[in-house]
């Protein structure tokens, strides 16, 4: 007799068809177009990038003629230095730094985004940055993050803002 | 409420990395039945099961509870599953306590689980795409915004790490046991999601807790933790100008349940407290939020050592989070413990005298809040 | 359109009873567990699907064949069922054991047939170590 | 007790399938029309309870986004849970019967449309013994319908996608909110044991108790609907809940289907076409897991 058995493996594999609502489908053709947008709520004025299709603090349904558009520069409002875990489908094996981003006419930052040109040391809170654009237009966006028309952020160049500018949006 | 809710029951898993001893059945019926035995009921005494896990990606086994009901006893008895993210196991505790409180059932065994071992957490987490970063990078930039606000110094982390793996070597259940830890050891520890570094990070465990709830006339003269109050808060995850460091969710939360407890001072009325810490600056980050501290003067309790075993409002004194992580059921364990230390039955880890505690967990992006208190005297 | 695999190879930790199950298999026998009130149950569970007590802590061995106590034939098997060709899903009362194992039959049967276990050749311990029922 | 009732019920169009929508999106206007329909809104309400699944998302905390969908700021008294809506409503029943609030909102959300459903519902089962053979619902189904004597059935069911929405007040609240409010005289649930081989497939032993707890046979029944997806399964239920006549499900929008039975059974009551109704939900394979509830003008 050899050993009793302790474990089992069991694959689990389950298909979904990606689906991209309209209001991200729509978002996603203005990126690759080189634009970022947002709506904006006709109630209390909140830009929202990416646009939800409603504003969850009124309970406001938006759409197209809510949209506005945003620049492709903001300020870092906070960050973190990643070490990827490894594990089945990932992907990622360096070191790199995710940020979340105030854009320039946003009302709220968009997250996760990830920031490169400049040593991971030097990263900072209030630091000034610029897209570069030119990634992969992924279609199938999840409903957050800016897809892939952005490679990644950049320093601008421009002079740090000051706490009171971005305290308020560490999300 | 119409009933008064009694805990009368507490068990648990011994938390590990793999319980490779025990199927997803096995690792419930370990923490039930160690519940039962302490309420001393068996399966049949009880009315209905309330369970609670977090997203079943991690194991595979989409609503576990279908498949899980006979081996909670359940048969034709209710069963119900909650689902509230990393809140999850005192969400559980709140729907199991207004199945009493109501007067709907009266013996209510209630259960959070989690078999990490099964899958991997970070790729659950990520829905299976590359790129995730877990928990621990989401949470990342609101701990350096806590301490861009606060000004703590950074030795503050690494004191909690410290303090909660140092309290774990008093628990016999506890995942990590981590001897002659330092905070400068937990300093040179290798960064994960900067500032976060490895030993500043819960472990990802298999295990479960579960208690045994009843009403006043079940519990009767037997040792019980009597519930004050419980209160669950939900808030947006992400919208302009939403504070995820001192969240108004988490506030609220707070203030709902002491108002139901009548604590106005929570730091002196307050005896132990069990807080969701699964990355060690959220100690002093939920030390403001929760009421105990001053907004920007959490981390001073942390540094003057008042949240030691020895303080004056000792906090996760079981190691926490930081030492036991098996996900739906780590909030259930911050419920327990307190449950535990009110009851007087919390072993090397007790708190001489506890009288009142504070069961907290908080999940999703810090937008999910379950809190209750305890006390060994009915309302 | 686009789509997403969402695919992960799980590791079941099993313990001493579905463990024991599959060690059984794994060598070519069915063992079951029995309830307190005396009750087999295979394939074994931890507890009295009654009432949730634990169960006996030695497993017993049943036998490898029994009587069909309910079926339903499948004409169109899906990709991942066990058998490629049409066959029937049966519940098993196997002798000795007083539940019924759900497996897959080949071809068709139906209540009442006695049925026998066709093990499969490379066994590692899983429930798929029975390939299939089939006529004995 | 409180005197508990059902004042409001609003669903997405029923049958909807490939939906482009969020989740979010598809109940954002279905909430907006419970509240619309009685007057009130997002801030009037004291306790809300979701009710979606991951595994139709194909990623976790489906719960976190639709919580967008109640407006959910400043926080809000909310709890999930991964089952029916039913559930979730039955959790805010016991929240209204815990007694600190009078008005609550029970919501669930669930697109099919981009899964293999034989394939998800087959990793509801148990994972050891059933799960790696795939057992599909279609396969469940056939083989209860074996064990009742029925002809199986030979397409599974049409899943679907939906949203659903449903308001509970207590007492005079729920008499301010609307002329006749479905008042809930019975609600329970149960379940049976898991593994189809150590039950009855003939019958639904869970259904049985769940409707005697939620006292379906007290009075007559005018109108029942219940979460029956093949012909047999209504039959099974007939014979658990004593009832003569029921209406199944024309189609399956799963996590959203036993809340859209009972919301329409409340309707009947409110809209004056029945004074006592029956709504039933189900969950697991072969009507494992059912909930009853009844209610009364």
């Amino acid at each position: 007799m050899s050993e009793p058995v302790q474990f089992v493996s069991q694959k689990v594999d389950l298909d979904y068809k990606v689906v991209t609502s309209p209001v991200a489908r729509r978002f996603a053709e203005l990126m690759r177009a080189g634009r970022i947008t947002g709506h904006k709520c006709p109630v209390c004025g909140r830009v929202y990038v990416p646009p939800k299709g409603f504003c969850p603090l009124d309970a406001v349904i938006t759409d197209e003629s809510n949209e506005v558009e945003v620049r492709d520069a903001g300020t870092l409002t906070s960050f973190t230095v990643i070490t990827p875990i490894q594990y089945q489908g990932q992907e990622e094996k360096e070191e790199y730094v995710l940020a979340n981003i105030l854009l320039d006419g946003a009302s709220g930052t968009v997250g996760q985004q990830r920031v490169e040109g400049i040593p991971h040391k030097d990263v900072r809170m209030g630091m000034r940055v610029k897209a570069v654009w030119g990634g992969d237009a992924d279609e199938g966006s999840r409903g957050w993050g800016l897809t892939g028309a952005i490679k990644h952020w950049e320093p601008s160049g421009e002079p740090d803002e000051p706490r009171e500018k971005y305290q308020d949006h560490v999300l | 409420m119409s009933e008064r809710v009694a805990v009368i029951g507490c068990g648990q898993t011994h938390h590990r990395k793999v319980r490779d001893d025990l199927s997803m059945a096995g690792l419930v019926r370990e923490a039930a039945e160690r519940a039962l035995g302490d309420a001393g009921m068996d399966w049949t005494d009880i009315d209905a099961v309330v369970i609670g896990k977090a997203p079943d990606p991690f194991e595979g086994v989409m609503m576990p509870e279908v498949y899980l009901a006979d081996a909670l006893g359940c048969a034709g008895k209710p069963i119900m599953r909650v689902h509230t993210a990393g809140s999850v196991g005192g969400s559980t505790a709140v729907v199991a306590t207004h199945l009493v409180s109501s007067g709907v059932r009266e013996r209510v065994l209630t259960i959070g689980f989690e078999k990490q071992s099964e899958g991997d957490t970070t790729w659950g987490l990520g829905g299976g795409r590359s790129g995730s970063v877990g928990a621990g990078g989401y949470f990342a930039p609101h701990m350096r915004a806590y301490i861009d606000r606060s000004g703590a110094p950074d030795y503050i982390g690494p004191a909690v790490a410290v303090k909660d793996r140092r309290n774990a070597l008093k628990n016999p259940y506890a995942h990590l046991k981590l001897e002659n830890l330092t905070i400068e050891t937990v300093m040179e520890s290798p960064y994960v999601w900067e500032p976060v570094r490895r030993l500043e990070s819960c472990p990802t465990s298999d295990g479960a807790a579960a208690m045994v709830l009843t009403n006043e006339r079940v519990a009767g003269s037997r040792n019980a933790a009597w519930v004050h109050g419980t209160a669950i808060r939900s808030e947006l995850g992400q919208f302009p100008g939403r504070d995820p460091v001192n969240p108004q969710g988490g506030r609220d939360c707070a203030a709902d349940v002491y108002a139901q407890a009548g604590i106005t001072d929570p730091f002196n009325e307050v005896d132990v407290a069990e807080i969701y810490v699964p990355f060690s600056w959220y100690e002093p980050m939920w030390l403001e939020n929760l009421g105990f501290a001053a907004e920007g003067d959490g981390w001073k309790l942390v540094e003057k050592g008042v949240t030691d075993i020895t303080g004056e409002l000792p906090v996760n004194v079981s190691g926490g989070v930081l030492s036991s992580n098996p996900i739906g059921a780590s909030g259930m364990l911050r419920f327990l413990e307190v449950a535990l230390q009110v009851r007087g039955l919390a072993g090397e880890h007790q708190i001489e005298g506890a009288h009142t505690g504070v069961g907290h967990a908080y999940g999703g992006a810090s937008q999910f809040f379950a809190m209750w208190v305890v006390r060994s005297e009915k309302p | 359109m686009a789509t997403f695999t969402l695919e992960f190879p799980y590791r079941r930790s099993l313990g001493p009873v579905v463990g024991g199950f599959f060690t059984g298999l794994r060598d070519g026998k069915v063992l079951a567990s029995r309830t307190k009130d005396g009750r087999v149950l295979c394939p074994p569970l931890e507890y009295d699907p009654e009432t949730g007590e634990s169960v006996e802590p030695e497993l017993i061995e049943v036998a490898a064949e029994g009587v069909v106590e309910l079926a339903t034939y499948i004409d169109a098997p899906m990709q991942k069922h066990p058998l490629p060709e049409p066959f029937s899903w049966a519940l098993v009362k196997l002798d000795g054991a007083d539940t019924s194992l759900l497996h897959a039959a080949r071809g068709r049967v139906a209540k009442g047939d006695r049925v026998k276990i066709r093990w499969r050749e490379e066994r590692t311990g899983n429930i798929t170590d029975i390939e299939c029922f089939e006529a004995v | 007790m409180r005197d508990v009732a059902i004042v409001s019920f609003a669903q997405s169009t029923p049958g909807l399938t490939d939906v482009e929508e969020t989740e979010t999106q598809l109940l954002f206007p279905v909430i907006n029309e419970a509240l619309d329909g009685i007057g009130i809104t997002r801030k009037d309400i004291g306790f809300t309870c979701s009710a979606s699944c991951d595994y139709l998302a194909g990623a976790p905390f489906a719960f976190v986004q639709t919580l967008e969908a109640t407006g959910a700021w400043p926080p809000i008294s909310e709890s999930h849970v991964e089952m029916d809506g039913a559930w979730a409503l039955y959790e805010a029943w016991v929240r209204l019967q815990h007694g600190d609030v009078d008005v609550a909102l029970a919501f669930s959300s669930g697109i099919c449309s981009r899964a293999d459903i034989s394939e998800v519902l087959a990793i509801e089962l148990d994972p050891y013994y059933l799960a790696p053979l795939w057992l599909d619902p279609l396969s469940l189904g056939r083989l209860q319908a074996e064990a009742v004597g029925q002809e199986p059935p030979t397409e599974q069911p049409k899943y679907t996608d939906a949203a659903a929405a449903v308001i509970l007040a207590a007492g005079d609240r729920a008499r301010e909110l609307v002329g006749r409010p479905a008042w809930i005289s019975g609600i329970d649930h149960r379940t049976d044991a898991h593994y189809p081989g150590v039950r009855d497939l003939s019958k639904s032993a869970s259904a049985r108790i769940a409707g005697e707890q939620a006292g379906v046979d007290k009075a007559p029944v005018d109108v029942a609907y219940v979460s029956a997806q093949y012909p047999h399964e209504a039959l099974i239920l007939m014979d658990a809940l004593g009832l003569k006549h029921v209406f199944g499900l024309a189609t399956n929008p799963l996590m959203v289907s036993g809340l859209i039975q009972i919301g329409t059974a409340a309707d009947a009551v409110i809209k004056g076409d029945a004074s006592r109704s029956v709504g039933h939900a189900t969950a697991g394979p072969c009507l494992q897991q059912n909930l009853v509830a009844v209610m009364e003008s």
